[in-house]
């Protein structure tokens, strides 16, 4: 097995990690038994996505995965975020070992999951 | 910028005298120890020694050594070789939760075939207890299977003691010595082994070499077929070079003996008092004695073991999470979870394996990294989160 | 005494270049290649450009290659692996009486638990017919395994005639490609096969690596089991220095190219023209065109192998009777008496197998020895003495 | 297997090897098929070996034994030498690999043949 340059990057220096308090929307996918955790956090304002921070407890790719779809839904209408896959993530990281793969599959979980906590917040 | 190799019990480094003995081999002797000529007789003469060095520190015969392609060829003719020999005789075999999967995979397979196979557990140190063994022997049972030393938490199972229940009930009884050969005392007789399995990697021999100790009497089937080579055991074209290598591997291993297992006892426990100082939530892995000079593994909460390894990396050090084997695997530690560990725990264990060229110096500069590796993981832990806001609740 | 070294069939001498490559990777390269870290990392990136460079000379996908211990496993893999993955299909193998024991073994295994094996015979020459192995297909036929040239006489077999048939019947097929591996083209598409077995230290790589070629697609199953290794296909920590230095000594092999065949087949055809014009009552055995370039099979009337071997290792020259696997045994060649050669005259069978650090000059020696020791060991042979005399009654 | 010294000097340089036209006995043992023939011949003056000769046809150990024998059995009463067994011809050759070890019975029989054909011409 070996993570791609672009998965090093972003695992050693993690984009837009920490916790946002006053998040618009927060997506908590994956469980400590599987040894992966992901809270995804998201400001949302006129339905675009203009913040997105994540926490994540996991492997280098859980990390890194985290760490890239915070920074592709960045200025994404939600419409636009909703159609970001895994495959999508995993290719801009170009690309994870098989089986890192549902790593990427966690972090469309927690966007799909953030945004769907922001609809409930907000009433939809 | 120097690195700091620990992981040992996965794999080590070739040792110098080793990588000459390997040259002056390849150089000038290439020989086929089959045939009768100058070249060949020579490599048959360094083949030999390799054996009778071998005997020697296993306390046996040279024809009881059957050199093979390394650990995992080793266990699969202990394990399929004296299940299928003695099929008639029953379908049964014992061995442990904890065993590495080069043991455990072979004991699967003959479980498709119809056989019965006993996995028996262990305490929460990693240790299997005699009892069970003897309270698991059936009328059917034909052969036990028990690791010397664990290779992911370094736990040293009691074989003299299993070994003399096994020889009262008149069972073939194998272990698994891979991690322990060369560091620990292996004479066959004392343990009350009838099989043994070593490898040559584990001790700064070269990879791809292993043995068999094959205790005279043994009913045992090969799993290969070809030549005459290893008493047909192991046939193929003997790795003459690779057995001289690992011959003056275990050689030089034996010269050494208890000193350097005291020093790297002295490493280990340097680190693991530094961690415990400067680490919060660790968690020690294995028996406390009983163990293996130069594991330390350990549980670091509220983190994953990759992204440690992948961070200490950064820093130039090299260790594993669990075993080496299974780090391509996403299930956790199969012998963590037998000590009890559960998975949200076991996914934060660290191991580090000491070998000969580790200093005092790597271990300081260990503990100045780890501390800041953890710390600042448990910053992007959402579980780390919720631990210090129940703390402050 | 410069040694002149005429058995490159039984093993060769590691060159030079891969020395260094071995030198370079236990120096500097020892990880495992399932570890995350730098080391592990730089191992994994080295096993897989051999793997690419396997690919290539086998016209394959590298995800196709399984690298393994040696020609014998390699053989006992495809054998035995095709063999219990289709059990349901059915239990018929093909494969002929003149295939290498690491072939005939497993099939006298497999015998044993109930299988037909059908063993073709071959011609004078030592060649298989391609329509033997149609007639011989039955509904049950799982596996033909036919060697690409023989160890013994080095006949070339119709491979690609036979991959065709074997298609046309959809039935998996093996070439034990041991001998040709860097010498013959081995495409596998063009050969028609869907496994094929290679082994190192027959091509100036290091002893104790081999590989076989699986076809996508292909049902089989491990002979051992344990780690991921080699898609769990041939499990235990990967001998990398050992790849790398295959790998190595098959690149140089491709770039040499047909040219070094052709060097090999002056010496070879200089030697037979000089023993037939020095030395009465020989006989050539092989292919006289469809045979290994450095392959030279030579009875020798009234006289015994072994003692014309032990008599020219006293010049310094080292060849073989039979092939060197079956010299500690005393049974007459297996292949030879397939091409119909009595024991009273196989007996007296010598080879001689040339390889790169051959020379015209090493020929000049051996013409200039070997008619000496044959005439020697002649003057005491009670069969040659009573031809003697039936000559001049 | 590796030989001995002793068997690759007996085997270089065989002691009373040639054909005895004047035999008192010749033993003839082996055969083609196995790769191995051994003729044996001993010259007998009042019941003692005087002489003795051989000419083998076989591997490095069918010469060497029979090398051995004949020079074990020179000056030898005849009754002494058929307690010669094959054991000990190996034995005085430094031994022979196990599976080499028919030639020294080869070398016992082609004695022991020798002796009764010259018994037998005797009209014993
Ligand atoms: C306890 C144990 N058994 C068996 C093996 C397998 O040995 P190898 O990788 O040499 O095949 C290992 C190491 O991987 C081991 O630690
Ligand atoms: C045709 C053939 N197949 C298989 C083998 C076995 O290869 P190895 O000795 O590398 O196991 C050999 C050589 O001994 C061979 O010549």
């Amino acid at each position: 097995m070996a993570y791609s340059e672009k998965v090093m990057d972003h695992f050693r220096n993690p984009r837009n990690v920490g916790e946002m308090k006053d998040a618009d929307g927060v997506g908590k996918v994956g469980n400590p038994v599987c040894g992966d955790i992901m809270e995804l956090y998201i400001k949302v304002k006129d339905e675009t996505i203009v913040d997105a921070k994540f926490q994540t407890l996991g492997c280098g790719a859980a990390i890194a995965t985290s760490s890239m779809v915070t920074e592709m839904v960045k200025g994404q209408k939600l419409e636009d975020a909703l159609k970001i896959s895994n495959s999508m993530v995993a290719e801009a990281l170009g690309g994870l070992p098989s089986q890192k793969m549902h790593c990427s599959v966690l972090a469309e979980e927690a966007l799909q999951s953030a945004i769907s906590d922001y609809r409930k917040k907000k009433g939809e | 910028m120097g690195r700091i190799y620990l992981d040992n019990n996965a794999t080590t480094p070739v040792r110098p005298e080793v990588a000459e003995a390997l040259a002056r081999m390849l150089k000038g002797c290439y020989g086929n120890p089959a045939t009768l000529y100058c070249i060949g007789q020579e490599a048959h003469v360094e083949l030999e020694h390799a054996r009778d060095v071998m005997a020697k520190i296993l306390g046996c015969n040279r024809e009881e050594i059957i050199f093979t392609s390394g650990g995992t060829e080793s266990d699969n003719i202990a394990v399929l070789g004296v299940a299928r020999a003695n099929r008639k005789k029953g379908n049964h075999i014992i061995t442990t939760k904890i065993e590495h999967h080069a043991i455990l995979n072979p004991c699967k397979a003959l479980e498709k075939e119809g056989w019965q196979v006993t996995y028996l557990p262990v305490d929460e140190y990693g240790m299997v207890n005699p009892e069970d063994v003897e309270r698991s022997i059936t009328s059917g049972t034909v052969l036990i299977s028990i690791m010397h030393a664990n290779n992911e938490v370094g736990t040293i199972q009691p074989i003299a003691e299993i070994g003399r229940i096994a020889k009262a009930h008149k069972i073939t009884f194998h272990t698994d010595a891979v991690q322990s050969f060369g560091k620990l005392s292996v004479n066959v007789d004392e343990l009350g082994v009838d099989l043994l399995s070593a490898s040559s990697h584990k001790i700064y021999g070269p990879k791809g070499v292993g043995l068999l100790y094959v205790r005279k009497g043994t009913k045992i089937l090969p799993i290969m077929f070809g030549g005459h080579q290893e008493r047909s055991l192991r046939p193929g074209t003997e790795n003459v070079p690779g057995i001289v290598g690992f011959g003056k591997a275990a050689e030089l291993m034996a010269a050494e003996g208890p000193a350097e297992e005291a020093r790297l006892l002295k490493l280990r426990e340097r680190l693991w008092e530094g961690i415990k100082a400067n680490v919060p939530h660790v968690k020690l892995n294995g028996h406390p004695t009983m163990r293996l000079a130069g594991t330390l593994n350990v549980i670091f909460e509220y983190v994953e073991g990759e992204s440690i390894i992948l961070s200490l990396d950064e820093h130039g050090i090299c260790a594993a999470s669990g075993s080496a084997c299974t780090s391509d695997s996403l299930e956790p530690s199969h012998v963590l979870a037998a000590m009890g560990v559960p998975p949200e725990k076991s996914h934060g264990a660290l191991r580090m394996s000491f070998g000969r060229e580790n200093t005092e110096e790597d271990v300081d500069k260990v503990l100045e990294a780890l501390p800041k590796v953890v710390e600042k993981l448990r910053s992007f832990s959402p579980i780390y989160k919720d631990f210090l806001k129940q703390q402050t609740a």
